[in-house]
């Protein structure tokens, strides 16, 4: 029977049960493959639900660095009975199966076709332990010691990083040390070891540092200088907000134990977004952390914030809508109700992080790009980025970087100009100057309101004054575009005429099925888009395309709206390529969808190199 | 960024106040209310509290919802900064604003549907958490602006200007903001400034989360017979409990009463609030007693007034924030940002 | 001097002071023409305030009946000093001037170039009237009698409307009998009557109704069979919800005084969109009304009612936004916020009625539309044909017609089915069978989620049903694309390459200027456009000519975005006409801007009748 | 569409109601909350409430918001519909279901999260409006569904299980009820059936606003020593005021108890809340006099349960709309289109 055989190159899931202390065990697995020097990725699939549902951790051993989703699975950890089947079917031809031997399984439940390991887990820590609780975390841990001898993972790296997590609490080590030691001993006795798919130490990490992004978006709010967040706990926005609680306890502490921040769990998102609104008029760089609901519920506040051009960060964490949807699956489904947020006319400025790095870079950027432009600004991260532990570079920072707070003026400013006005387009780039409540006695004070008003920030309903200001917004909008990050191309070895536009997390599937399709003869240039309003290299990329396709995780190809309607594109001119399951976006599923289109419009295949498909 | 406000010339004739302000200063744009409506009264009480207070106008943050008692913030205190909000939203953004700068006084301005209708949420999220600020309430149990709707706080079984009655029960903000934490609760009535302006000064000197209640009869669509909130039935039914007087530190204390029928608070900026009880035995420091009180004489039909509870020792949500005395939005780049050195680490952790 | 001479068709505007009680007898003023058979479009322009702010009352009386605001001014009753120079400014040259010449003028306050007409009108009420409300009262009506004479409206005709006001009241009738013989009277023997502007009895009225869409809208809510409102007071919107609590006092009251009916005064919109959902899910038909701002409220809801397809319906009386932006100002700015309302992917109905007539039939097809495809209808109205007394065709209604509640299983048909699935698509057309809550003791009872559920209504996160049913949901909107009012076509008079979409309440001002555009010799072929999804005559339409013009009253050209995205039309073919400055759209406007893009495509004019221009 | 549900044929075994209903009939799915989860138990209380009642279980409607309560609906009463709405806006949603049927039974259930801090506004507006139904809150002073942060329920001072010290005023969702005037106000605890299951049923008979503030601990995140939602600690903090009997028509009244210590309060629907007082001189129809209790026996650190309040006269919002007795989703054209004539008669009007 075939044996798929594989170094370095494969992909393992564990089936099991949600609540179940299984989650440190897996990770544990993951990350000493990555101590080996051997690149992974990780992906946890987990249910809208505390305990007893099932959930999956897969795990991508990639040696060339494909961090996307692959599909199928290789080696499956089958720990969840609930699941079984589907478990092992999800099992690729000539793959592993890894299962709790204990009780006995009739041959049916099994395939043909797959090579079939089973270990008596259950008895085993039964025979070792009395302790419930302890049976059921030691179990994880003996399947790791056995996985360690069926892929061939280096026990020490593991036994270092039990070490490093229990640091400080040493009287731990010994019973993790054991239980490892129980389950890597079992499977070299009594299992074939190793199987087709082996790990080997190797140099392919590199600097890069294995973080979730909402961790790193945190961590660039605290380097771009949020003093003020107010959040309401949703899925998968959560941990954004609670990783900068923990960076301000460490990074925003004086001497005399203060804190130099301050953090509102809100009652709702309404009022989120309402005391961002209110610390950020008043001169404190704030920001909330939400999800579709959360933004959906913050459009009144966020025409106000348009209207009375306020600078507020909002980090959405999409999750797949509409309404409840799927708390704990990936989209990038908020992308319009965020660019076109609130009634009446308004355009929102987004950036598009692909990965923590950029997680953390634009957290941080964010701050300046809102206070330059007094207007809110989203952050788009999703569930796949902003949850999971992804390889990225190592975050930098340049410590001459100072705060742009933008246009404010000082009492001394004040008192130096010869008039202030809150709307007025002083340097022609939509951009006026603003005042903190408080500066000076008598001048630079003003009335905010989402109320139409003159230049001079007086209430007036006059038509003229209104179509003034709304214009002015425009032209802001304008500026923007040159302030935001812009696109990273990627050229194909070939001319080609055609080209894909993508954005966020789509990025390691694209860049892994632009390979695919090199070395299947199809050649494409390919654009990251990292921010709305668009800027002029975009349009250049499409128009010095004939056919351009657009990647998305949504149904109805939102971006592609954005584009066609910002840019003037030719609809035509773009093709869609969605996916929108939940799951997140595969090299397979993008190469698949353009390699299709292509073979319509019967481009015939250029090989790179001669025979390497 | 703290201003000391430098005094200006003025026309001798003029009463200044300690900075050297006329009561001119503190006033704002020239009203757009209906002739007789009360809020412009209520606006007239803030200028006179503020100026008597000896406050740097500039120094007060005003916020307000959406509604004609929300549009008052442009009728007072010019110099200040303003934010009219959106709808039944003020609390939250006045919270915002108050965690970005602790030394500001924040003074927001709602209406009985602004507050008790759409904002009821916020309204009692902001009282549980303590912040910092003089919440005035103008209270006319109608939607003024969109033409008298009856609102939350109308009474059930009173009458619409069109006829209709109203079904549901009334809120009472006073007794939920006692309810939900408030350290300083007081109701009071447009029309009687002398016991709205010591309640306003009070509760701008107050560290907590202060609540006034002002009834504020709308002219336009709540002043009719069979109407709860018209001047004559306020003024048949009001029940004051106490009258403050407001005693800052530079004042020295003189007047003197026999003990029993005085109370005496003194709060953490120092000033004293005396209370000459008009209602035997009221004890406006008893927070039960006081909630006690405010059901029993509304089931009696009575609008109690006065200052019904405050806590001499308030705390504020700064103080559970633990924030550093300094307003978060003066810290600078090297307050706030930790640097390559720290992002080295952090790296090194991730590997 | 230059005079402008004119018989019915001439301009008229009051300039008063809010809550003056001059809006009666501005009304009773236009009303009378209306009386006299002679069409007359009046508009309100009023602050958001109660009391003592600048209102304008402005009458077109036009023998053609164009209906749109004409622009310009040719009579002007300047009743308020605050506005007097602004609206002395306004006159066109050789109009009038009629005010109060009580307090003598300094010459420089008036123009040379127009014709001035002085009545002492606070002398008159001060020798006639004591009491200071009574002044204030008939001094409307003095002017109302003296305007009488000077425009030659038929004074019996005025009495009779008092008579119809007071009925009831005959007590009112002889002191407003005598203010508006006071006036007349002094303006036949004082002042030269009657002025180059005149008015003369016609027949050019018919059989059309003058009246409000907000109340025309609030009846067809009656006739669709609304039973459950649920609304939260706001501009322009809340003399909907009024007027239908009105009607429903009158037809809907049962014999024993029982209402049939219950109206709900929300504490705010998220409150009323959600008693609306629950009325909806459970059986009756429900609506709300709001404005701009309450829409962006209730965009979590529209995505839970789009997602559990609830029938719902809501009027959205669009006034001028972002943010609170000008409550009293008339824009069509909510339609993609309302299209695309909510985060994740969602698509919406909206109806886009053009006239009072069209309110009250939209109002009511509403109702059997959101029934038939179980999904949100929005009635997409503004400040403009909401608030406005317009002159319209009568309402029709066919006795036969029954409501069409959709697809429901009863009881019997429950038993009679051999399966139910709330979500499955039996009949291919993506609209799945409900039942109401308390049908059948065992049968078709089911849960109702904004979360993933598969074709049963069973709470799955398994993307394969999400997927489904998300693409069911697409199918569904197909389908309503034949089930909305179809677009109508105006051909101009000779064959064009050019053609204009427009929408709703600009209705009026596009049929004046194609006029005016086909009598300089300029044709273009028109398509209103009554509702979203697009149907394939639109796209028909677009594609039959080479450039196509897109008439809104928004910033952002909202309509076209939707066009370009759901029909692929190439931007470049559609160009924007834009006019959002929070006054009703003219027709000189529309007519400017597309003859002056023509003029810039050098296109020839056609003249149709020589020298006709 | 009343509908007579049909009996069913069951294991002769089990035992039925008077309808026939096995307590299977009033079970739903298999719950996927945390072995231990209070929520459970309160779900079990409802299906054993409603067998013990007789209802029919499709005439119930049951509604939620977002949570790990507002799951539950799902976990019991199978055969009724279900509406999971969004988080914190059930009250509309019920309101609007209400208002379409009359003749439903309307439970709704909710969390902490979803009824105080989010949902805190809707909670207090349909307790206003007097709506017909039984409000159940399943306490546990967290956020369950979303890992453990603090809820708008949750003591101040309490600890989470992370450490953190909660520094906000609690929100007592039963004083707020009283306070807004909902007619019948009980607390309760998961952990004690035989006092919750008379509560649910007496809730389901009265005939207006009822709510049910069940403190129902998550094992998961709020169980821990420092938390005062925990099942050691409401089991010693638990002060019961009485015991709840409910007698329903058809059962004839036995059991005798000397005066003093017994009230028995006659509902609408002809059933007898009969109390056995377990608070000397506790008077459950004494609004003022509960809340008072209410306030001092939070005070004194204590959690009152029983039935605190009830109103044996409520008026619903449907008494309040004057709506006709026949459900308004049963109307058809007939009932509803007043035809051409009268639009002529309209149209005639407008000219
Ligand atoms: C979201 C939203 N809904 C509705 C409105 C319309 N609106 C403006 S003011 C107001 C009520 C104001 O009542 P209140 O707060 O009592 O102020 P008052 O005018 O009585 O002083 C309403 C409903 C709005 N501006 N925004
Ligand atoms: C608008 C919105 N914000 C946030 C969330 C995320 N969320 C889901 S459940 C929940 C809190 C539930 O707490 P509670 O009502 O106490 O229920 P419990 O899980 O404790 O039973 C939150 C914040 C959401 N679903 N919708
Ligand atoms: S409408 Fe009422 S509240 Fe508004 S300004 Fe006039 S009197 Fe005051
Ligand atoms: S997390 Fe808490 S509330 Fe949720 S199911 Fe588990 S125990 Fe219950
Ligand atoms: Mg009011
Ligand atoms: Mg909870």
């Amino acid at each position: 029977m075939k044996r798929i055989e594989a170094v370095n190159d494969f992909v393992i899931k564990f089936a099991n049960v949600n609540g179940s202390g299984s989650a440190s065990a897996n990770t544990l697995f993951a990350k000493s493959i990555l101590r080996m020097g051997v690149p992974v990725s990780p992906r946890n699939i987990f249910p809208s639900n505390i305990q007893g549902l099932p959930t999956w951790y897969e795990v991508r051993v990639t040696a060339d660095s494909y961090l996307a989703r692959r599909g199928g699975c290789d080696f499956m950890v089958a720990m969840n009975p609930q699941t079984w089947a589907a478990d092992v079917a999800e099992i690729e031809p000539g793959g592993y199966l890894f299962y709790d031997s204990t009780r006995p399984m009739p041959a049916s439940k099994f395939r043909e076709d797959i090579h079939v390991t089973g270990m008596p887990l259950t008895e085993i820590v039964n025979t070792h332990y009395t302790d419930a609780r302890q049976r059921q975390l030691f179990k994880n841990i003996i399947y790791v010691g056995a996985l360690s001898a069926l892929l061939e993972v280096d026990p020490e790296v593991i036994k270092q990083l039990i070490a490093e997590q229990y640091k400080g609490k040493e009287q731990l080590l010994p019973p993790n040390y054991e239980a490892l030691a129980l389950g890597r001993d079992y499977a070299l006795a009594h299992l074939k070891c190793p199987v087709g798919l082996t790990v080997k130490a190797a140099d392919s990490v590199g600097e890069r540092i294995f973080a979730e992004g909402n961790n790193a978006a945190a961590l660039g709010a605290i380097y771009g200088g949020a003093t003020v967040c107010a959040w309401y706990p949703i899925t998968p926005s959560s941990s954004l907000a609670e990783a900068f609680i923990k960076h301000c306890k460490k990074f925003r502490t004086d001497a005399d134990g203060k804190a130099k921040y301050a953090i509102v769990q809100a009652e709702d998102e309404l009022a989120s977004i309402g005391m961002v609104i209110g610390a950020a008029w008043n001169g404190a760089r704030a920001f909330t952390a939400t999800s579709g609901p959360g933004v959906s519920l913050m459009q009144e506040f966020l025409g106000l914030a348009y209207f009375a051009e306020i600078p507020a960060v909002l980090f959405d964490v999409q999750r797949a809508g509409p309404s409840t949807g799927m708390p704990t699956r990936t989209q990038q489904s908020d992308v319009l109700s965020c660019a076109y947020a609130s009634h009446g006319d308004t355009k929102h400025v987004l950036l598009f992080p692909d990965d923590p790095h950029e997680c953390f870079q634009f957290g941080a950027d964010a701050f300046d790009l809102a206070d330059r432009l007094q207007t809110p600004v989203f952050v788009m991260l999703d569930l796949d980025i902003g949850m999971n532990e992804r390889l990225c570079k190592p975050f930098t920072w340049d410590d001459n970087r100072e705060l742009d707070r933008g246009k404010v003026m000082t009492a001394e400013m004040l008192d130096a100009a010869k008039e202030f006005g809150r709307y007025l387009d002083v340097d022609g780039d939509g951009i006026p100057y603003r005042t903190y409540p408080g500066t000076h006695p008598t001048k630079g004070s003003y009335f905010t309101r989402g109320t139409s008003r003159d230049r001079y920030a007086k209430y007036t309903e006059d038509g003229a004054a209104y179509t003034d200001n709304m214009q002015r917004l425009l032209r802001k909008f304008e500026t923007a575009k040159d302030l935001v990050p812009k696109p990273l191309t990627r050229t194909a070895q070939h001319n080609t005429r055609f080209g894909v536009l993508y954005y966020g997390s789509t990025s390691p599937a694209m860049d892994e099925a632009l390979d695919q399709l090199a070395a299947s003869g199809l050649h494409v240039d390919a654009m990251r888009i990292r921010a709305f309003p668009f800027c002029h290299e975009i349009a250049e990329f499409i128009s010095a395309h004939e056919d351009v396709f657009i990647v998305e995780q949504n149904r109805d190809a939102q971006l592609r709206t954005l584009v066609i309607n910002e840019l003037a594109v030719d609809p035509a001119k773009l093709t869609p390529v969605l996916h929108y399951d939940g799951t997140p976006i595969t090299a397979r599923f993008i190469a698949g969808e353009i390699a299709q289109n292509l073979k319509a419009l019967n481009v015939t295949p250029i090989r790179v190199v001669a025979g390497n498909n | 960024m703290t201003y000391i406000a430098k005094p200006k010339l003025h026309h001798p004739k003029l009463p200044t106040n300690a900075l050297g302000f006329t009561r001119r200063d503190y006033e704002g744009a020239i009203s757009t209310l209906c002739a007789g409506c009360g809020h412009d009264s209520i606006s007239a009480a803030i200028i006179q509290a503020c100026f008597e207070l000896d406050l740097p106008p500039h120094r007060i943050a005003k916020l307000s919802g959406i509604g004609c008692s929300s549009k008052t913030p442009t009728y007072f205190l010019g110099n200040s900064h303003g934010f009219n909000s959106v709808h039944g939203r003020m609390p939250s953004v006045l919270t915002g604003a108050n965690l970005a700068n602790r030394d500001l006084i924040y003074l927001g301005v709602s209406g009985d549907g602004d507050s008790a209708s759409i904002g009821l949420g916020q309204f009692a999220h902001v009282m549980r958490r303590g912040v910092n600020m003089t919440y005035i309430v103008e209270n006319n149990g109608v939607y003024g602006l969109t033409k008298g709707q009856f609102s939350a706080t109308s009474d059930k079984g009173s009458k619409s200007k069109r006829g209709a009655i109203n079904a549901d029960e009334a809120i009472d903000l006073a007794a939920l903001a006692m309810q939900l934490g408030a350290t300083y609760v007081a109701r009071s009535f447009s029309g009687d400034k002398t016991q709205l302006v010591p309640l306003i000064k009070g509760a701008l000197l107050h560290t907590g989360a202060a609540l006034l209640d002002v009834i504020s009869p709308c002219v336009a669509f709540n002043n009719h017979a069979g109407s709860t909130k018209s001047y004559d039935y306020v003024r048949e039914h009001n029940d004051a409990v106490n009258f403050l007087d407001v005693i800052t530190m530079h004042k020295e204390i003189t007047a003197d009463y026999s003990p029993g029928e005085l109370q005496e608070i003194r709060q953490h900026d120092g000033s004293i609030l005396r209370l000459r009880k008009l209602h035997e035995g009221y004890d406006a420091s008893d927070r039960i007693a006081a909630m006690n009180f405010l059901q029993e004489s509304r089931a009696k039909g009575e609008i109690a007034t006065g200052l019904l509870y405050v806590d001499d020792e308030p705390n504020d949500l700064h103080a559970a924030s633990n924030t550093v005395t300094v307003p978060l939005n003066v810290l600078d780049t090297a307050d706030l940002v930790p640097g390559s050195a720290a992002l080295a680490k952090i790296n090194a952790a991730l590997r």
